[in-house]
């Protein structure tokens, strides 16, 4: 494997070029019209334009992939996280073309894509899956029929697409009387979202925690699973913050959800990088929930506490090495991680996403802290993708401390221009649910809805102070860009700052 | 120089004087000796002396400053890391908290605050809705994001229908 | 501890601000005039003037020091490395202010700091020392005794001062013939670096390794070592390149040099941290070489393979807390770390000094990168002080990947309008014997002789074909401040451009 | 458009002609399509299509790219982190490698390439000298660094005198 092309933009493609950097394998960018100077096109070797800025137009053109990687002459394709990593005719079509995908096959992705397949696999594994339909509901199934079984699952019950995924096409029903209607809404939203409206039925744990397990399988039938990562503080079913290991899973509850891990990926007969994700309820039963058949967002923290390279493993194992990892190693974490997503949002606007350009970025850096990014001061964050500019990730000796570190980090992570959830982390990793590790899946959300719009950054009365004092000199001291005066009556200064700092945002 | 500067809903009045890099700052009646020092166009090391309100009188206290303008012709001050937004002689923010509502008495306008696509509208003409209530849900940057409102009221105006895309600034909805 | 006074600046304040952060206790800065916005004043809640840009009229002014320290009321003095950490009066003046040291006492750094009485205390504790003259040489000891030591000891050998580090002072004689001499021009190079002109004998090993120990003691009697350090990479007796763990230490000799480190520290009451430094033979016979009573530049990589952090511990064992760290850890590394010192030098101009303005910087970051730095772009690098301005860390699961994740980690690293030794870490780390852990104390400065001032940046000719075009559009393209024009003939395009560069240049 | 640009001693000669950000710049003869983006003052990324020079024609090759001038007026171009000293025009260094002498004919004048003290001196009036032979010690930064002959000659006159301190660019030592 000579040259590798990565089939996505961002923090992601970033991670997949330092890595081939490491191999020695030239790594080749696409990118959309918005994405011409993104850092993943200059630092990549050689970049292709592959259409307008609309991901279905451009980072989601399975024509245009392949097209890219025959120009470039590219021997393999890495799929990143989001867009075409789960898309099993994505990952033919690259093998029709002659070259290696960096995941599993086409099949394990179909199989596993699928809600209902995945849990078919998980009870063949013998592992136990959340009570539920068991079967996929199409539109011919009748609300008669699905009332029964809800009856037979037990309420609240929850009505999730087939195909879904980040609680799209997703409901919770508390009684019977709401059942057919979620079930019409599901269909509708899962119809819109993924072009297939079949859902099903699942119960509705009480507060569980969503643990998952990521493995490594090579192409010569061995599984390796590493130990859990804790993904419970979600805002809308999106994961906000991980951490590894869990604080709640104990060495025995270790092996036994590795295990059960491993027996899935097994079953299916997977190769290359995934992760099963369970739930865990509070008395300390755990349940598969579905697989990633990709890289997650979240690898870092795994290979911080373990000190491998998962992408670095992701080719190797594409090329056909053979896993000679010492499986009691990926088991015993050194340390703890802990990462924060850093989106361009405004969390004092409930989470709005806050595009444009950025105009000042100061990184954290120091021991113990990875910045896992493709935000450059300068550059913009475009409109028409997933808004996450940095993953932030802090390492330390225990929880305690890499909590600390995290908060340090976050102190230090200045980006003016655009809002991002650096206040609303600095926030959460404060709260004494997170801090003693009692939190749940919805325990962010409620959280959330109890504060009722109260800002996140709340500044003291000296820092109110202080940035009054800043503001007024940086009004008398900002000149026209002509060079000339400075100071004059405040009325003037004001309004010649304003010019300027524009111009100055510019640079 | 005198300035009003708006901070957190408050004025406050700030006179200043100047001697090189040193600085009186007088924030409403209070003198601070500052030395602020230039790091870039937008970056500021001040060193702050505040004798009389501290235990150890003589202290220096060390703020690293960052600031740029936002949209609305507003500065945002970062202090350290944490965004305080300053208006600087009446230039406030046309828009405040809750998706550019504006909280108080007036009919609410409420724009798209980026571009997307109008998912699902929540309301009918005419409705009584309450502060914080969803009212439109737009899709940006692959994230539903749900529009509420400022305050309470009655929906007079529905300018958004689903299924289409919107420019940043697009009226949506008006709640008298 | 509420506050703690750093009397250092650069990347070590930065590191010290930065477990300051970790552990809720506010840093404070001091800075000589040069460094008024360097950024270890601007990351402390106060910051202090010491006085001019020389060292000697600021960071090397014990009265300037204790007095900040009682201005900002900070109940804590950290040293960092370089300066004062080594001076037992500073540590005296510290403490009879009523303030807290951070580092080991008064005593420990005045008998570890002589060369004599350390070899003394090794030689107590039952650990091997280069064979030497045992007693300081004053100037009252004649040439004809120090010539019949000489003769004990066995030629070459070397004369060393007995306040010495660093190479100064210190001459390698390989007949009697040259002794008088030698000692002549070692006492009177350590009399003026040193203010003591005493030195002694040392047999000159052959080809040794330099490896060293670091260790941290409580204040309750335990004294815990850690995974030996590899630091052989030196050029004129500066450590350039640093690794852990080294690459030709067996578990068993680990054992024996840890206990080694171990016991001298204990035979002195040694608290805090410290570093004992060894020689070893090509026999794998390891001799005390000397012991430095500080944080050490190179600390990080024993954070990165241990997941500890060495100055937060300083600060805790300062404060009174035990030492309760499992023992067998600390000697089990996880991974691979290497430390690169990335200075303003110009190596291929014999690596003189190159301060100035940094005009643009891109640091690496991502996975198992660590940049411990206190550059920034816009920052001068002055002239006043050592001219470190980053240590690269990189750390990975095995020697060879840290090599290759380093050698990613230099490509990243852009710095503009300064020199720097980033070429020279490209073309070492590619070097055979460095790749094959081949190496000792003398193989760098042997290399570099046999290169002869060869460049280490060799652009290819395709480098230099894209330097002219992108020389020629910037050219082009370079409009005058005022805004007017845009190209015209390329004469006065050039003229204007180089006006244009300097304004870019100042921002 | 047409330069003469100095690169590591050789002048390569660069016309090109402008379309947008699209560029077609012949070096030596050779056309390369660029497409040039400015990023900001200092950096640009460069997209460049070499057909006929690869086994595979329409290959788009990325470079990165940041210039920044120095203080004797060439350009210094970083191609990714490499850096490149180019002159354009014949606005050539006035000095080059070790230690500002330059090689070949005419007397070096040794002088100090930055701040420092003087401490020691090597060689003597009239001394014969050897390329890389070390002349004179500077101490700067808290090192001591050897200024060295750019080439081979006969020691002419001797302004260092140690202990003193000297400016940058001070002369030093004149070798014939």
């Amino acid at each position: 494997m000579r040259k590798l092309l990565i089939a996505n933009r961002g923090e992601i493609a970033v991670r997949i070029i330092r890595a081939c950097r490491e191999m020695g394998i030239s790594p080749v960018a696409v990118y959309s019209d918005c994405d011409r100077i993104a850092p993943h096109v200059r630092m990549s070797d050689e970049a292709y334009a592959i259409g307008p800025s609309a991901p279905r137009e451009s980072y989601l053109r399975i024509d245009k992939l392949i097209d890219a990687a025959k120009q470039s002459g590219a021997d393999a394709v890495h799929p990143g996280y989001g867009f075409l990593a789960e898309n099993e005719d994505f990952a033919a079509a690259v093998c029709d073309a002659g070259l290696t995908f960096i995941g599993p096959t086409p099949k394990a992705i179909e199989t596993m894509g699928s809600k209902t397949a995945a849990r078919a696999a998980a009870i063949r594994a013998g592992v136990p899956v959340v009570p539920g339909s068991g079967t996929a509901l199409d539109a011919h199934v009748s609300d008669a029929e699905i009332a029964k079984l809800a009856g037979t699952i037990g309420y609240p019950v929850l009505v999730k697409a087939v195909a879904g995924g980040g609680g799209k096409g997703m409901r919770i029903v508390e009684s019977p009387a709401d059942l057919a209607s979620a079930v019409r809404a599901a269909r509708s939203e899962a119809g819109t979202a993924f072009g297939d409206s079949t859902v099903y039925l699942e119960r509705r744990l009480v507060r569980p925690r969503h643990i998952e397990v990521q493995l490594l399988g090579d192409l010569h039938g061995t599984v390796l699973p590493f130990v859990e990562r804790e993904c419970s503080i979600q805002r809308r079913h999106q994961k906000v913050v991980e951490e590894s290991p869990s604080p709640v899973v104990s060495p025995a509850l270790r092996a036994s959800m590795t295990s059960a891990a491993a027996a899935v990926a097994k079953t299916v007969g997977y190769t290359n990088a995934g992760t099963i994700e369970f739930l865990l309820d509070e008395d300390g039963r755990f349940y598969f929930l579905e697989m990633n058949t990709r890289l997650q967002v979240e690898h870092p923290i795994t290979e911080m506490v373990t000190a491998l390279d998962l992408v670095q493993w992701q080719i190797r194992i594409a090329r056909g090495e053979t896993l000679d990892l010492d499986p009691a190693a990926l088991l015993a974490p050194r340390g703890h991680a802990i990462e924060c997503r850093i989106y361009a949002e405004d969390p004092d606007n409930n989470f709005l996403p806050s595009p444009g350009t950025i105009v000042a970025l100061r990184a954290p850096n120091g021991p113990g802290v990875r910045d896992d990014s493709a935000a450059s001061a300068g550059l913009d964050v475009p409109i028409f993708y997933d808004p996450l500019i940095s993953k932030l990730i802090a390492w330390a000796g225990s929880r305690p401390l890499a909590i600390a570190r995290m908060r340090r980090a976050l102190d230090e992570y200045l980006v003016a221009g655009i809002k991002t959830t650096v206040p609303f982390f600095t926030w959460l990793l404060a709260q004494p649910e997170f801090v003693d590790g009692r939190f749940h899946t919805t325990y962010l959300d409620e959280i959330l809805a109890s504060r009722n719009g109260r800002p996140f950054v709340e500044p003291s009365e000296d820092i109110e102070e202080i940035a009054a004092i800043a503001a007024a000199i940086h009004t008398v001291l900002s000149v026209p860009a002509n060079g000339h005066g400075n100071g004059g009556n405040g009325k003037a200064a004001a309004g010649r700052w304003k010019t300027d700092a524009r111009l100055e945002g510019l640079r | 120089m005198h300035y009003e500067l708006d901070i957190g809903g408050r004025t406050r009045r700030v006179a200043l004087t100047r001697s090189g890099d040193d600085f009186a700052v007088t924030v409403d009646g209070r003198t601070h000796q500052v030395q602020a020092t230039r790091i870039d166009a937008q970056r500021w090391s001040l060193l702050v002396s505040a004798p009389g309100r501290s235990d150890t009188p003589g202290r220096r206290v060390s703020h690293d400053v960052t600031i740029a303008s936002d949209s609305t012709g507003s500065l945002t001050v970062h202090v350290g890391s944490t965004p305080v937004t300053v208006a600087v002689n009446g230039r406030r923010r046309w828009g405040r908290k809750d998706d550019g509502a504006v909280a108080g008495s007036g009919p609410q306008r409420l724009a798209a605050p980026m571009p997307g696509k109008v998912v699902r509208v929540l309301v009918a003409p005419g409705e009584t809705v309450k502060a914080r209530q969803p009212l439109v849900v737009v899709e940006a940057m692959k994230m539903e994001n749900e529009l509420r409102a400022g305050r309470d009221g009655t929906v007079s105006e529905i300018h958004a229908r689903e299924g289409v895309s919107v420019d940043a600034g697009a009226l949506l909805i008006v709640i008298q």
